[in-house]
């Protein structure tokens, strides 16, 4: 068995707002093992980028504990976590505002480098920043370019070796392709895969797209308000979706084939995650929903190995 | 019935500055029967918004230029139409659905109101029958009427998409423009609306234009298929032709790598190399040319042209001329 | 809504302690002998230390700011060393004079000022554009009082058209408004047509061009209400601007308004009467931002919900 | 294979030429394009070098100071081009020298206003909360004392001089700076970069000084060019109705004051000082509007 890099155990980050506590993140355990990717896949205000950014410290956790090589780092202070920080490292959605405007290619690759002081010498952080240029497949003309002088794809190639220029472990990926067209989309996906070969890399791939996660992740998990309402093999969860809201989010995917029907559409809209009441939060739109979805909290039941599911129709599996 | 009663013939725009020239779309020609749903396809750039934009007449001014090309409707051509008779067809014959539902309502006004405008615009009523007519598309579009007293951030993005539908469809329009309606929605409520879109076209016998760059939302809803690179229609036919036909422009084949999908058991992606060209300076010949995998010499030099078979068009040089053998 | 206005009530008063504060603060540095201020030289230096000793001159700072407070709060701003008049009494007195030129010009303000900026956006790059663009530009260098002084040797000494100073009649106000409003107009000429050429830019404009609104409903229902939202807040800031402008140009015409007392009162170093005069004026100033944040909730239902949740 | 794509050659030289084309000169090189900011950059030039050299061109003491009432209200000749005042001073050495004190007092109050705005808005931007909160009412608190008022105020009470004038003018200029400091902040840090720099370890103060405020600089030297403009505007004012620069030491606001009781049949003397006014300001004004669209890498040429 391979070792698990990071996991995380009761995570959760709420959020005070005028109309109450946001929970952004409400109680998400996972675990990803070393070299693998685990693709979290949900709809806007489900709590997956929050839960990148808990997870990297950019925003603090309200309880839970994040394990890396099965140490909590929630609890390390600045300067563990700054060495932390060498180790993992973040790919941004939005390839236009994720690079700082006033600093050319090389700084902003430089940047971590710099910081983190893997390199001193001022002609080795050259070397780096054009090692981790060519890596990405950047021209070497670009090096002194500014960002808004680029398009999208060539952006998040910046993004990609910059997080790369520490030589991380880890890399938490955030809708890295989605703010992409298509042909540059596959030439992105592709080239974190190849990278991910190349360095041993492991990946938490956030996505809201379950087509792209699919090519990507070896492992995924579903989020709905917060929550993880089904994590599992890729495999697994695309031959046999459990939970109902996986099956919508499965069948509201136009097919690019026309002889393809569409399935059956998911009514309503997502609640808001404000003081949520007690229950199953994805009741209110489920076709199955009855009186033992509401009232307490849904545990996680296991009805195959490895396949878990938070909802109450595989009661049995789990008994 | 069958007879196109939209086209657009040889359509030519350029964006003009102190810097420099953009040329958005060169020589579009696309036609479009009653009742039709026709998807536009394409990747950012593509000159996808500018062709809507023409019809509607809405092009930015000054900055914008229309050298060349006609635009038939009912057999009357929009570019003669003093602006006034355009501002007549504008949401009463022809009607438009924005990409972004957060910023195409007005902030200050209430949705109500801003449904109301249109019909207050094109159809002469009594004020009692107006309001009927506003809670009457209201509830078309799946809002309760009681709501058209809010403001537009008191709704989700898809609620809004709504409202701006039923703004679209309050003159039961002859052409709907729909500019990418949905990119910006979550998949759940994408299908959502667009199974809507789908229902009330029909129920009012409505022809669209249907702008995407997704594949799987135009094999869901066109009839027509029209794929564009570089200002240009590079192929075009019936959602059979473009989707299970085996010969296709290598960009469509392109296209067709790069989309993920969830039925087929690979890895690795098959995109296409290279980035589009620059709209500012477009190559000679084949604008697809350099990111080609099958590129010949004469793609360079000559832009191919048509080749139709049937309700197919392919414009390639694999496909017409001498090489037509070889590559069929 | 009563709820935000309520709430936005409460907030002024730290605002305007904070006013009092600083207010008092400068003015206790100020080196002086109040008492001989108000007995006048002939008076014997024990009578002088006597006084000072009774109103309190000699308590630490902290009990004179303290007692200063108790007196506000009963209503009582002190007595002017001029005059032994409460200082409200003269106040009153002079203010009628400040508020009409400040109304007259904050209302020739908004009627230059946004009508010409929307119509600059909208024939962006015409000749209307060009002209008033450049002369806003121009006209925002040129410091009121000079432009006053200018306009007094028009038009008062050659021709004769206007009084150059007091303030009888109307014609007495139209060069002092003028003045005083040309320089705002122009600032906010500026800054409607910034803001209508980006709302011109947005989405639903776009989309209410789609509908086939006409162009003038587009600029004036579309565009305009949310264009003004920042001037509306620009336009506050100027009466601030223009109450400060008016003790100037009150001066170049003669007019005995507040600033005319103010100046006479800072000169005189008669302090009660300026710390009211100052304290009165920035009361003033924070209820006009009061009735601009008001009016943008009234405007703006984003902001209204903001604050009726 | 993607990183096939683009196999170049390391080379030292790549990596130097960037400092060549520094943002400075990028900068340079879009403001020269702009004809009404060259205008305005060659004006201020021509007033501040005027000040510089002012003693070499007039006598401070003979020519600005010392009366001379043999001369006194000549209209301008080739010997005094703009005149004589009411003195019989040389108002062309009396302009020239009061552009000394106006752009002294002018960049001065700006730059220590600047300075404070920037740390106290900053500050307050980056850090929000209770910090935020507590500058920004000391601040509204100010700001609700419309500023001349507040500079009458305080140059009444510590006496008129050229220092107490700064420390009134920069009190009066603080709030508005540290204003748009925190605006500008606020903006900025909604930024992803910000969180990306924060991903790669970056510690508070450094995010603040190389990502925040770089970013947030275009408006502020936008303002910082108004504000010059604004300060010279502001005490000649106070120096008009007898509260800033008392006479004989030639500012602008005070000239004007003294000639006014002979501008009826002398309107030169109310000409020049107030031109010298219009012309400073109008062209920090220019130079600022160039700048506004100079500044911003976004865009394109």
């Amino acid at each position: 068995m391979t070792q698990l890099l990071v996991e995380t155990r009761g995570l959760r980050k709420y959020f005070n707002t005028s109309r109450g506590k946001l929970h952004a993140v409400d109680g998400v355990d996972f675990s990803i093992e070393e070299g693998k990717t685990l693709g979290i896949v949900g709809e806007s205000g489900c709590g997956k980028s929050t839960l990148g950014r808990v997870i990297l410290r950019l925003t603090d956790a309200t309880e839970g504990e994040v394990l890396y090589q099965g140490k909590d780092i929630l609890t390390y202070g600045r300067k563990k976590m700054l060495d932390m920080r060498k180790k993992m490292q973040m790919i941004f959605q939005d390839p236009y505002a994720s690079l700082n405007p006033r600093m050319t290619v090389s700084e902003i690759i430089a940047e971590p480098i710099r910081i983190m002081k893997t390199l001193e010498d001022k002609q080795q952080i050259n070397r780096r920043v054009y090692q981790m240029m060519n890596v990405v497949g950047l021209s070497g003309r670009l090096v002194n370019a500014y960002p808004h002088e680029l398009d999208g794809g060539r952006r998040q190639r910046i993004g990609v070796a910059r997080a790369l220029a520490v030589d991380p472990a880890f890399i938490v990926c955030d809708e890295p392709v989605s703010a992409l067209d298509v042909s540059i989309q596959a030439q992105i996906l592709n080239m974190l895969m190849d990278l991910q070969e190349e360095f041993g890399l492991t990946y938490m791939f956030i996505t809201h797209d379950l087509s792209v996660v699919k090519h990507i992740s070896d492992d995924i998990g579903v989020m709905y308000l917060g929550q993880c309402v089904e994590l599992s093999s890729s495999r697994q969860l695309f031959e046999r979706p459990l939970h109902p809201y996986t099956q919508a989010l499965l069948d509201a995917i136009p097919m690019p084939d026309p002889d393809h029907a569409m399935g059956e559409i998911l009514k309503g809209e997502v609640t808001s995650p404000i003081e949520p009441s007690p229950g199953c939060r994805f009741a209110n739109r489920c076709k199955h929903a009855h009186e033992a979805c509401l009232g307490q909290d849904i545990p996680v039941y296991q009805p195959f190995p490895g396949h878990q599911v938070k909802c109450v129709l595989y009661q049995e599996g789990a008994e | 019935m069958s007879e196109a009663f939209f086209t657009i013939q040889d359509l030519w725009v350029r964006y003009v500055t102190d810097h420099e020239t953009v040329y958005a779309v060169n020589g579009l020609s696309l036609s479009l029967k009653r009742g039709q749903t026709l998807g536009l396809v394409g990747e950012t750039g593509a000159g996808k918004t500018t062709t809507a934009l023409s019809i509607m007449r809405l092009l930015p001014p000054r900055v914008s230029r229309v050298d060349q090309g006609n635009i038939l409707f009912n057999g009357v051509s929009l570019m003669d139409l003093s602006e006034e008779e355009m501002r007549r067809v504008r949401g009463e014959k022809i009607a438009m659905i924005y990409q972004d539902p957060m910023t195409s309502l007005n902030p200050v006004m209430t949705v109500g109101d801003q449904v109301q405008e249109v019909l207050e615009l094109h159809k002469k009523q009594s004020r009692r029958a107006l309001y009927k007519r506003v809670d009457e598309l209201f509830a078309m579009v799946g809002i309760p009427p009681d709501r058209k007293k809010e403001y537009p951030h008191q709704f989700s993005g898809g609620m809004k998409q709504r409202i701006v539908i039923a703004m679209a469809l309050a003159c039961e329009p002859e052409l709907l423009i729909a500019d990418e309606p949905t990119t910006a929605l979550d998949v759940t409520i994408q299908a959502q609306v667009l199974q809507m879109i789908a229902k009330l076209k029909d129920e009012l016998d409505t022809s669209m234009l249907l702008i995407t760059h997704d594949l799987g939302v135009v094999a869901q809803t066109c009839d027509m298929v029209a794929i564009m690179y570089a200002g240009k229609i590079i192929e075009s036919g019936t959602v059979h032709d473009i989707f299970h036909n085996k010969d296709h422009h290598p960009y469509t084949e392109g296209l067709f790598g790069s989309i993920p999908k969830l039925t087929v058991e690979s890895r690795r992606l098959s995109p296409i190399e290279g980035l589009m060209p620059d709209p500012t300076n477009l190559p000679d010949g084949c604008a697809f040319a350099g990111r080609c995998p099958a590129c010949m010499p004469i793609c360079m030099a000559q832009e191919p042209d048509y080749c139709q078979r049937a309700s197919h068009a392919i414009k390639c040089h694999l496909f017409t001329g001498e090489n037509r053998g070889e590559a069929v | 809504m009563h709820k935000y206005v309520l709430k936005r009530l409460i907030l002024m008063v730290p605002i305007i302690l904070g006013v009092i504060f600083i207010v008092f603060t400068i003015t206790s540095l100020t080196p002086g002998d109040p008492g001989r201020m108000m007995l006048g030289m002939t008076a014997s230096q024990e009578a002088v230390d006597k006084l000072n000793e009774e109103l309190g001159f000699n308590d630490p700072y902290v009990v004179r700011f303290a007692k200063y407070l108790g007196n506000i709060v009963r209503g009582d701003f002190g007595k002017s060393y001029k005059n032994n008049q409460p200082v409200f009494d003269e106040i009153f007195a002079r203010f009628p004079t400040t508020l009409k030129l400040a109304l007259a010009s904050i209302t020739v303000t908004i009627l230059i000022g946004i009508p010409l900026g929307v119509l600059a956006a909208v024939r962006q790059y015409s000749k209307l554009d060009m002209i008033s663009t450049v002369s806003a530009l121009f006209i925002a260098a040129v410091p009121s009082f000079w432009l006053a002084l200018v306009c007094i040797l028009a038009f008062s000494l050659h021709l004769g058209w206007f009084p150059p100073n007091g303030i009888g009649s109307i014609a007495h106000y139209v060069m002092p408004t003028f003045t005083l409003s040309v320089v705002y107009a122009a600032s906010i000429l500026r800054m409607t047509r910034t803001t209508m050429l980006e709302s011109i830019r947005q989405d639903y404009v776009r989309t209410a061009r789609g509908k086939g609104a006409t162009p003038a409903q587009v600029i004036w229902r579309h565009a305009l209400k949310n264009a003004l939202l920042p001037v509306v807040t620009s336009m506050g800031m100027s009466f601030g601007g223009l109450l400060g402008g008016a003790v100037v140009i009150e001066q170049v015409f003669g007019m005995p308004g507040l600033g005319t007392l103010l100046i006479n009162a800072i000169k005189m170093k008669d302090i009660p009467q300026v710390m009211a005069i100052t304290i009165f004026l920035a009361t003033l100033f924070c209820t006009i931002m009061l009735l601009v944040d008001i009016l943008y909730a009234f405007i703006d239902p984003r902001i209204k919900a903001r604050y009726t949740s | 294979m993607t990183s096939k794509t683009a196999n170049w050659e390391f080379s030292e030289e790549l990596f130097e030429e960037y400092k060549k084309k520094s943002q400075i000169a990028e900068v340079w090189r879009r403001l020269k394009k702009s004809k009404t900011a060259m205008l305005g950059l060659f004006v201020l030039t021509t007033i501040i070098l005027l000040a510089l050299f002012a003693d070499l061109i007039r006598n401070y003491q003979s020519m600005a100071i010392e009366q001379n009432i043999m001369n006194r209200l000549q209209s301008p000749n080739s010997t005094h081009w703009f005149g004589t005042d009411a003195q019989g001073r040389d108002l062309f050495a009396r302009v020239i020298h009061g552009a000394r004190i106006s752009l002294l007092l002018g960049f001065s109050c700006t730059a220590i206003s600047v300075f404070v705005g920037l740390i106290l808005g900053s500050v307050a931007g980056y850090f929000g909360g209770k910090i935020d909160g507590v500058i920004m009412r000391i601040l509204d608190s100010i700001m609700s004392i419309p500023a001349i008022l507040l500079s009458l105020a305080i140059v009444a009470v510590l006496g008129q001089s050229i220092p107490n004038l700064i420390i009134a003018m920069t009190v009066a200029y603080v709030p508005g700076f540290a204003r748009i400091v925190r605006a500008s902040v606020l903006t900025v840090i909604g930024n992803e970069y910000i969180e990306a720099a924060k991903a790669s370890g970056l510690g508070t103060f450094r995010i603040i000084s190389k990502y925040v405020l770089p970013n947030a600089f275009g408006p502020i030297i936008v303002e910082i060019t108004m504000s010059v403009a604004s300060v010279i505007k502001a005490v000649a004012g106070l120096s008009f109705i007898g509260l800033g620069i008392i006479p004989p030491t030639p500012e602008w606001g005070a000239m004007l004051s003294e000639s006014r009781e002979f501008m009826r049949y002398n309107p030169y003397l109310v000409l020049y000082p107030g031109l010298a006014i219009v012309l400073t300001s109008l062209s920090l004004n220019l130079l600022g509007d160039g700048l506004r669209d100079a500044l911003d890498p976004r865009l394109k040429d």
